[in-house]
């Protein structure tokens, strides 16, 4: 981190989430660090919305009653979280979409700073299509449905099935399977025993079937490659073990500490934004055994580089 | 009985004592948190939650009722909200004509759910749980087919105004409301009316509690049961729906996981108010009460900053407390005398 | 002098409001017939309950004869430890498990094990032989639920006498059984006797309760006004002036004015329904009491229900006032056709036990009384109910007070009030007096010949043949979901009961048997002997 | 008279199952037929019962409340606990995994035991108390795990339980359908059983017969509580890890399975085998959902089409039997008429 600590000592920055998931806990080191590498007066994580919009923005609500000044929010529902983002900025409270970004095409809040989901999905079709050797039968499991996020992921996934002309066919999505991970198991098993010979490739953009499918390849001893989504711990130690072939780690760190400290700029009217509104890419990295060890040394670099280009180029400063 | 004083009767009515938690409960918290006055985001979004959910109550209440349960209340809502929303959507309808639409397809949905019941006489919890199966695979297949997104976000005029602000910009000459009370109070204040004067003063609604009381007694004293089973069940569909569509027009747009929160809460207000759940006793406002006390203390640990384990923890005590000292008061009172059927109106 | 096989003393019992017993006392010998009454609300049941560990007594004692036949204090915590006592009751209302069979629901106190583990072939066994035991032919592995509600009280005597039992407690147990059944009911009672053991026997049929008991104490208000004397002490008149506790006239069937006009208000012909009636043809004129008798599970209430809509008339004709009607529920039959329909079963189908008087007794007429959109005036409600409250001279405290907490009589009443209240022209009244004690009863009846005198028609159930002769202007008799014949009424007991007999036994193949359990059931009456 | 009518009773009864039966047998050869035999395949065998075990479980749990009149909301948390504090145990005190597997079956018990003596001494309706102990349930199992997953890898002793089968089908099936003939035979020859069902059936008449109706609720609740334990433990041995999420979807599976499996909601009834094939009825659609690769949407709208067409083909039957009963009796009055007719 860069910034110097001085002036921000006025802003209390809360970082919320959609609800609790493992995706978001490094943000919580993340915001501690941040408080005390920009001296901020306060920087907490909450996580109690537990994926319900209302309750979220209950939870935002209560946070600014209790003097927050600058929020960066991971949107229950992507086509909602605008209008919280409006309300946020009647007040006057600087606000950020963190990890993902609203539906459509305006972002309400100051900016968004988010793992470009298409692309991560793409990449990860992408590494899975190469795990197969270019050719075979592909399967993407993924998260609710209703979320625009898993949308995005679906096309992404597509894209690099398209790009195969032909030589790698995608089965229908399997979607709404990470609810839980009783669920999740009872899929990926009920797929693989109705298509596990056909089936040469997996991929998993949504957490529980990634775990699921991970264990139950394993166990089948199939042939097929298997590429996930995050760095959970059980998936790191599943490409350790060879059990999944790759995974695509976010920058949920980067996205909590780079924006925090955007958030103080724009809190403590230092800075505005240069172009109000701006979608930032946060990174996402494709993790192989061969990097699995160092792979967090590329994504620290990406966040130094994205701070800087927050300096440079996204804020405006007095 | 007669000689005694209406109010000393009222003091003992769990309304009374819910009132008085209530008011023990809110002088805390401001002594405590003084921003729990905070108009804008703590005032304001709590009324907004009370005025949804005592919504979600009286469409739990109205089959309570009649002694049956809802167990679909939040597939209902998500179905009516879905409607609602296909109509600003795909057909651009103005506010009023979808918000007509959604209740019509709640109240649809629940009339059907009530013939049900009444042509099998199969229990209700049965039937409706079986609809919101049914629904909770219909809804979020609709939404995929119908919308980009799963979600339909085009916002007719006027719905922000419904969902999301306050009398501070109902300005007379110069003076405006306060920025705690949202307008969507209105409507559900008279929602709350029109439930209330059904239940105290129409024949319908005493035919409902009847029913509720003694279904076979009812049909034998001319009372069309299967009828009066299928208007409660309409009833309660018309207002999931309205309590669907206040929901989406709060929060913004309108997605199928709509109502997911509703179930638990619609049987919390209304047995916290005192309704029975054997059916024939109702009471609206014991139904806002009920929903106004969980809600208090639910902001109240979110402005303490309680978190989700210990938010759910003490929600589930608070709620067995809560409902044993109402036990207890009931069994003091019992023993003294006996309660009349005046003591529990609407 | 014999240890007594049971000895209540001074036992109390308050519910909330309501002083149920106080101080009550009772002694029952080995080898004898007791009986306890009083009128409704008495506290008969009160006691019985005490007695058998349902109910704990605020204050008193109970002594049980054990098995040394020495007298010992028991606590009688629970009512498992009255059946160890050797204690059997068979309470008032019927206590089944609906989903059990005959056999289970004997000795379900008391399962036979073998090995930790329920003997099944024991169950039955066992089962059979108390009900053998009983003469009643009954398959042990029969569901309960199949059974006539005369069948379960003979299957709770013999769940009573399943285990060893030396005080057998009957509420009731005649109030809504025939004749046949109370006949054999009487025969293990006198057996029972013979053998020792002690019986307590709750009645509201004095000639009954002469012909079998041997000792009596009357109960007034949760007191004993009468205690532990030989019942041929006192005269019929004597315990009657001391349940009532005071002097009690007797009834007098009222010169009966000719019906008001030749042309019947109701009048079925040839109807046969769904629930299984051939050929049904009955005529009531306006201010004429039709009886309709018959046994217990002849058809009547079916008829009744299938008048009002409840069940279905597949062939022949239903003329109300000269107009063929259809009627397909109880709303119809009261808004298009005013019948009205007094049902048998008060506490199921009658009366809105958690609900107020005033709502009990206004639901027919709320069509009538609503304004616009349905609104009833509260006012003009409380004033209606109110009329018939004095009118019919019904106890309450206040309109506001829940009808499940009047006596049973009074509940009774409301449920008749109600259907007073929609002024109906044709009234179906079923089984108006089961479990009512004497002086309601005679209220009744004076009610329902001033309504037959201001014109209302009335179609009167009964399986109280004496009620019948008393009331009626004319008896039809049915049988078997058939109307086997019809007869003027001469108020004369003797000759009325042998020609309806006669028409049961028209029908029947085995005329024998019921005939002669009829003939047994009907021979002394109240209302007769007051009647002749 | 009565014995006809009785078979009658029973035939009818037996149709219940029937039907299951004739639907599972049905859905089975056409699954098959459509998935090329992969249904019939080790594989396929493995997977189908595999994930039987635990519907089955959570469905008799349920039965056994509603047998005695009560419902039970908080199957799922007390599944949920009873996992997440083995897994946590195991994986960070270092519990060896023999004792580890009694943990759920203990948490089971005295959330069970909770449930019952709640709702005896509040008298709070048990839908209520249910309701309340499983948000707090939920609670407790989020501090317990939080958003971690514990690997299965910390208790492989069980995890190995879970892969095992014999003769391919998997032991876990094997140990629910073991637990659902314990249930069948404690209803059919415990004194507690039947004592329970009688609580169900008529709370007055069995407390006239000196039954302890506060006993039975108590007992029904423990045994249920027990059984979700049972199939916490069941999770914990198949799962590849254990998080928040475990027992998140129970709930409405264990209504489903005893209600298509023609137990009464009004208490006082249960039926093991019914329940046992409504899971499997259940299970099968899931089975086709993969095979024909719809959206999981789609077993929920089927399962509410199942359970409305069982109430509604239960009330046709209903129906039919009592025209019938009517039928007779007109016959019977007819006969004795006509030979009047004739005298
Ligand atoms: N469980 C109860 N709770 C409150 N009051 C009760 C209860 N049981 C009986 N009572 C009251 O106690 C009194 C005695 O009732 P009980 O049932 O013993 O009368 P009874 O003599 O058996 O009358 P009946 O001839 O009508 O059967 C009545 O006033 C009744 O209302
Ligand atoms: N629901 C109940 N009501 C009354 N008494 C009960 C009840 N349950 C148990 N008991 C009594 O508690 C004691 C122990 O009960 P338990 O059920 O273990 O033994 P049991 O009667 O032999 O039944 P089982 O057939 O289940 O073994 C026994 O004396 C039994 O009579
Ligand atoms: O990768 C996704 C994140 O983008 C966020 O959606 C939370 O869940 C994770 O699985
Ligand atoms: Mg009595
Ligand atoms: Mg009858």
């Amino acid at each position: 981190g860069g910034g110097e600590a001085t002036g921000l000592d006025s802003v209390k920055v809360a970082l919320v989430p959609g609800g609790p998931h493992p995706y978001f806990q490094p943000w919580i080191a993340a915001a501690d660090q941040a408080k005390t590498d920009f001296g901020l007066g306060d920087a907490t994580f909450n996580e109690t919305a537990g994926w319900d919009q209302t309750k979220e923005n209950d939870v935002i609500n209560s946070l600014v009653a209790n003097g927050y000044n600058a929020f960066g929010v991971f949107g229950v529902s992507p086509t909602d979280i605008n209008s919280t983002f409006q309300n946020l900025k009647q007040n006057g409270i600087a606000s950020a979409a963190l990890g993902s970004c609203p539906a459509g095409d305006t972002n309400d809040a100051d900016f968004c700073l988010s793992t470009d989901t298409e692309a991560a999905a793409y990449k990860a079709a992408q590494a899975t299509i190469e795990a197969m050797g270019g050719s075979g039968v592909l399967a993407h499991l993924t998260g609710v449905n209703v979320d625009s996020n898993t949308q995005r992921r679906i096309a992404g996934v597509k894209k690099a099935v398209e790009e195969t002309n032909g030589a790698v066919t995608l089965l229908p999505d399997v979607t709404d399977i990470d609810t839980d991970i009783t669920t999740a198991q009872k899929a990926v098993a009920d797929l693989l025993a109705s298509k596990g010979s056909e089936i040469t490739g997996i991929v998993s953009t949504a957490y529980n079937p990634a775990v699921a499918a991970a264990t139950a390849v394993k166990e089948s001893g199939l042939p097929i490659s298997l590429v996930a989504i995050d760095d959970d711990e059980t998936i790191l130690a599943a490409i350790e073990d060879g059990s999944v072939y790759a995974t695509i780690a976010q920058n949920p760190t980067g996205q909590a500490y780079v924006g925090s400290y955007a958030l103080a700029k724009l809190a403590s009217k230092e800075c505005t934004m240069s172009e109000p509104g701006a979608i930032i890419d946060s990174g996402s990295f494709v993790v192989t055994k061969e990097n699995v060890a160092s792979y967090d040394d590329e994504r620290t670099a990406a966040s130094e580089q994205l701070m800087k280009d927050f300096d440079a180029d996204y804020l405006v400063c007095s | 009985m007669t000689s005694r004083p209406a109010v000393v009767r009222w003091l003992g009515t769990p309304r009374f004592v819910l009132i008085a938690i209530i008011a023990v409960l809110v002088g805390v918290l401001v002594a405590l948190k003084p921003s729990f006055l905070n108009g804008a985001f703590v005032l304001a979004p709590l009324i907004t939650s009370i005025a949804v959910f005592t919504v979600v109550g009286l469409a739990q209440m109205t089959v309570l009722s009649i002694g049956h349960m809802n167990i679909a209340v939040g597939q209902m809502a998500a179905f009516g909200a879905m409607v609602a929303g296909i109509s600003f959507d795909l057909f651009a309808l103005p506010l009023v004509a979808g918000i007509l639409l959604g209740l019509v397809a709640g109240a649809a949905i629940g009339a059907v759910t009530g013939w049900m019941i009444a042509r099998t006489g199969v229990n209700s919890f049965i039937v409706t749980l079986a609809m919101s199966f049914a629904l909770l695979g219909l809804v979020p297949t609709v939404y995929s087919a119908l919308s980009t997104g799963s979600a339909f976000v085009v916002k007719p005029e006027g719905f922000d105004l419904l969902g999301r602000t306050s009398f501070a910009s109902v300005c007379l000459a110069g003076w405006c409301g306060p920025a705690a009370i949202p307008l969507m109070v209105v409507p559900v204040l008279v929602v709350m009316a029109v439930i209330g004067l059904l239940y105290q003063r129409t024949r319908y609604g005493r035919e409902l509690l009847l029913t509720g009381s003694n279904v076979t007694a009812a049909e034998l004293s001319g009372i069309p049961t299967a009828r009066r089973i299928v208007l409660a069940h309409t009833l309660s569909g018309t207002l999931a729906a309205l309590a669907g569509i206040l929901l989406a027009t709060s929060i913004g747009s309108f997605t199928p996981s709509i109502g997911d929160e509703f179930m638990l809460q619609s049987f919390v207000g209304p047995i916290l108010g005192g309704t029975l759940l054997a059916g024939g006793y109702v009471s609206v406002v014991g139904t806002f009460l009920g929903i106004t006390l969980t809600l208090v203390i639910r902001k109240g640990l979110e402005l303490f900053g309680v978190g989700i384990e210990t938010l759910n923890v003490l929600l589930g005590i608070i709620l067995l407390v809560a409902l044993s000292a109402d036990r207890v008061r009931e069994i003091r009172l019992r023993r003294g005398r006996t309660p009349t059927a005046e003591e529990v109106p609407a | 002098m014999t240890v007594p096989a049971l000895q209540a003393l001074a036992i109390s019992k308050s519910f909330p409001g309501v002083k149920a017993l106080d101080e009550v006392s009772l002694t029952l010998l080995p080898g004898s017939v007791h009986a306890l009454l009083g009128e409704n609300g008495a506290g008969k049941s009160t006691l019985i309950k005490a007695l058998t560990g349902v109910h704990r007594p605020d204050g008193g004692r109970i002594l049980v004869a054990g098995r040394d036949g020495r007298a010992v204090e028991t606590s009688l915590a629970d009512p498992a430890a009255a059946r160890d006592a050797g204690i059997g009751v068979v309470h008032q209302e019927r206590n089944v498990i609906r989903g059990f069979s005959v056999a289970e629901n004997i000795v379900l106190g008391r399962m036979p094990l073998r090995g930790g583990r329920i003997d099944w072939t024991r169950v039955h066994d066992e089962a059979a032989a108390c009900l053998a035991q009983l003469e009643v032919a009954l398959d042990p592995a029969t569901p309960i639920a199949e059974l006539s509600s005369a069948q379960m009280q003979l299957v709770e005597i013999a769940r009573a006498l399943y285990t060893e039992t030396r005080v057998l407690l009957l509420d009731e147990p005649t109030a809504s059984i025939s004749g046949a059944e109370s006949d054999r009911l009487f025969r293990v009672v006198d057996r029972l006797r013979d053998e020792g053991a002690a019986v307590l026997f709750v009645s509201h049929k004095l000639e009954e309760v002469y012909a079998h008991c041997d000792t009596v104490t009357v109960l007034r208000d949760g007191r004993s006004v009468l205690e532990s004397q030989p019942l041929a002490a006192h005269s019929h008149d004597e315990i009657v002036d001391t349940m009532v506790g005071r002097a009690l006239g007797s009834l007098t069937v009222p010169a009966r004015a000719a019906p008001r006009s030749e042309a019947p208000a109701l009048e079925l012909s040839s109807v046969t329904t769904t629930a299984g009636h051939h050929g049904v043809s009955l005529r009531v004129r306006p201010g004429e009491i039709l009886g309709l008798y018959g046994l217990v599970g002849a058809g009547r209430t079916e008829l009744a229900r299938a008048i009002v809509g409840l069940e279905r008339i597949t062939a022949g004709e239903l003329r109300v006032e000269g107009v063929p009607a259809r009627i397909r529920s109880v709303r119809q039959a009261l808004h298009r056709h005013r019948i009205g329909y007094v049902t048998e079963n008060r506490k199921e189908e009658g009366v809105f036990l958690e609900q107020s008087i005033t709502r009990n007794i206004a639901v027919t007429v709320w069509p009538e009384l609503q304004r616009g959109p349905g609104l009833i005036s509260a006012r003009r409600e409380r004033e209606l109910v109110a009329r018939f409250v004095d009118d019919l001279d019904i106890r309450i405290s206040s309109q506001a007070q829940l009808a499940g907490r009047l006596s049973g009589g009074n509940q009774q009443k409301v449920s008749l009030a109600k259907w007073l209240a929609a002024s109906p022209r044709i009234l179906i009244i079923d089984e108006p007096t089961v479990g009512i004690d004497l002086r309601t009863k005679r209220s009744f009846y004076e009610l329902i010949w001033k309504l037959a005198d201001e014109g209302m028609a009335i179609l009167l159930i009964s399986s109280d043949l004496a009620e019948m002769i008393t009331l009626a202007d004319r008896i039809a008799v049915m049988d078997r979901f058939v109307i086997t014949g019809e007869r003027e009424n001469s108020h004369e007991y003797d000759s009325m009961s042998q020609e309806i007999i006669r028409l049961i036994h028209s029908h029947s193949a085995e005329a024998g048997p019921i005939g002669e359990s009829v003939a047994g059931a009907v021979t002394e009456e109240e209302g007769i002997d007051v009647a002749g | 008279m009565n014995g006809g009518r009785r078979t009658g009773v029973r035939a009818l009864l037996r149709s219940q199952s029937i039907t299951l039966v004739v639907i599972v047998v049905a859905g089975t050869v056409l699954l098959g037929l459509a998935s090329g035999g992969d249904l019939f395949s080790p594989v396929g065998v493995r997977t189908f019962f595999q994930f039987l075990a635990v519907p089955i479980l959570i469905g008799l749990a349920q039965m056994i409340t509603v047998a005695v009149g009560q419902l039970n909301l908080a199957v799922g948390a007390i599944g949920g606990v009873a996992a997440a504090l083995a897994a946590v145990l195991m994986a960070d005190v270092g519990v060896p995994p023999l004792l580890g597997a009694i943990v759920p079956l203990a948490v089971g018990l005295l959330a069970g035991l909770a449930n019952g003596w709640l709702v005896v001494l509040t008298r709070i309706n048990g839908f209520i108390v249910t309701l309340a102990t499983m948000t707090i349930l939920l609670g407790a199992q989020y501090a317990l795990v939080g958003t971690r997953t514990v690997s299965a890898a910390n208790w492989e002793p069980l995890a190995a339980v879970g892969r095992a089968t014999v003769v391919g089908v998997p032991v876990i099936f094997l140990a629910a359908v073991a637990v659902a003939v314990v249930v069948a035979l404690a209803f059919r020859y415990t004194r507690s059983g039947r004592r329970l069902l009688a609580s169900g059936d008529n709370p007055e008449a069995a407390r006239l017969l000196g039954i302890s109706n506060d006993r039975s609720v108590v007992l029904a609740h423990a045994a249920s509580g027990l059984l979700c334990g049972v199939a916490a433990l069941v999770s914990l041995a198949a799962l590849p890890g254990v998080n928040q999420s475990v027992g998140g979807d129970w709930l409405l599976p264990s209504f489903a399975a005893p209600i298509i499996g023609g137990v009464s909601l009004t208490g006082g009834t249960v039926a093991v085998l019914g329940t046992v094939l409504a899971a499997t009825v259940v299970r099968l659609v899931d089975t086709a959902r993969a095979e024909f690769q719809l959206a999981p949407a789609w077993v929920n709208f089927v399962i509410g089409a199942v359970v409305l067409g069982t109430v509604a083909l239960d009330r046709v039957r209903q129906v039919r039997a009592e025209r019938r009963r009517g039928a007779e009796r007109a016959e019977d009055a007819r006969t004795p008429e006509t030979v009047e007719a004739s005298r």
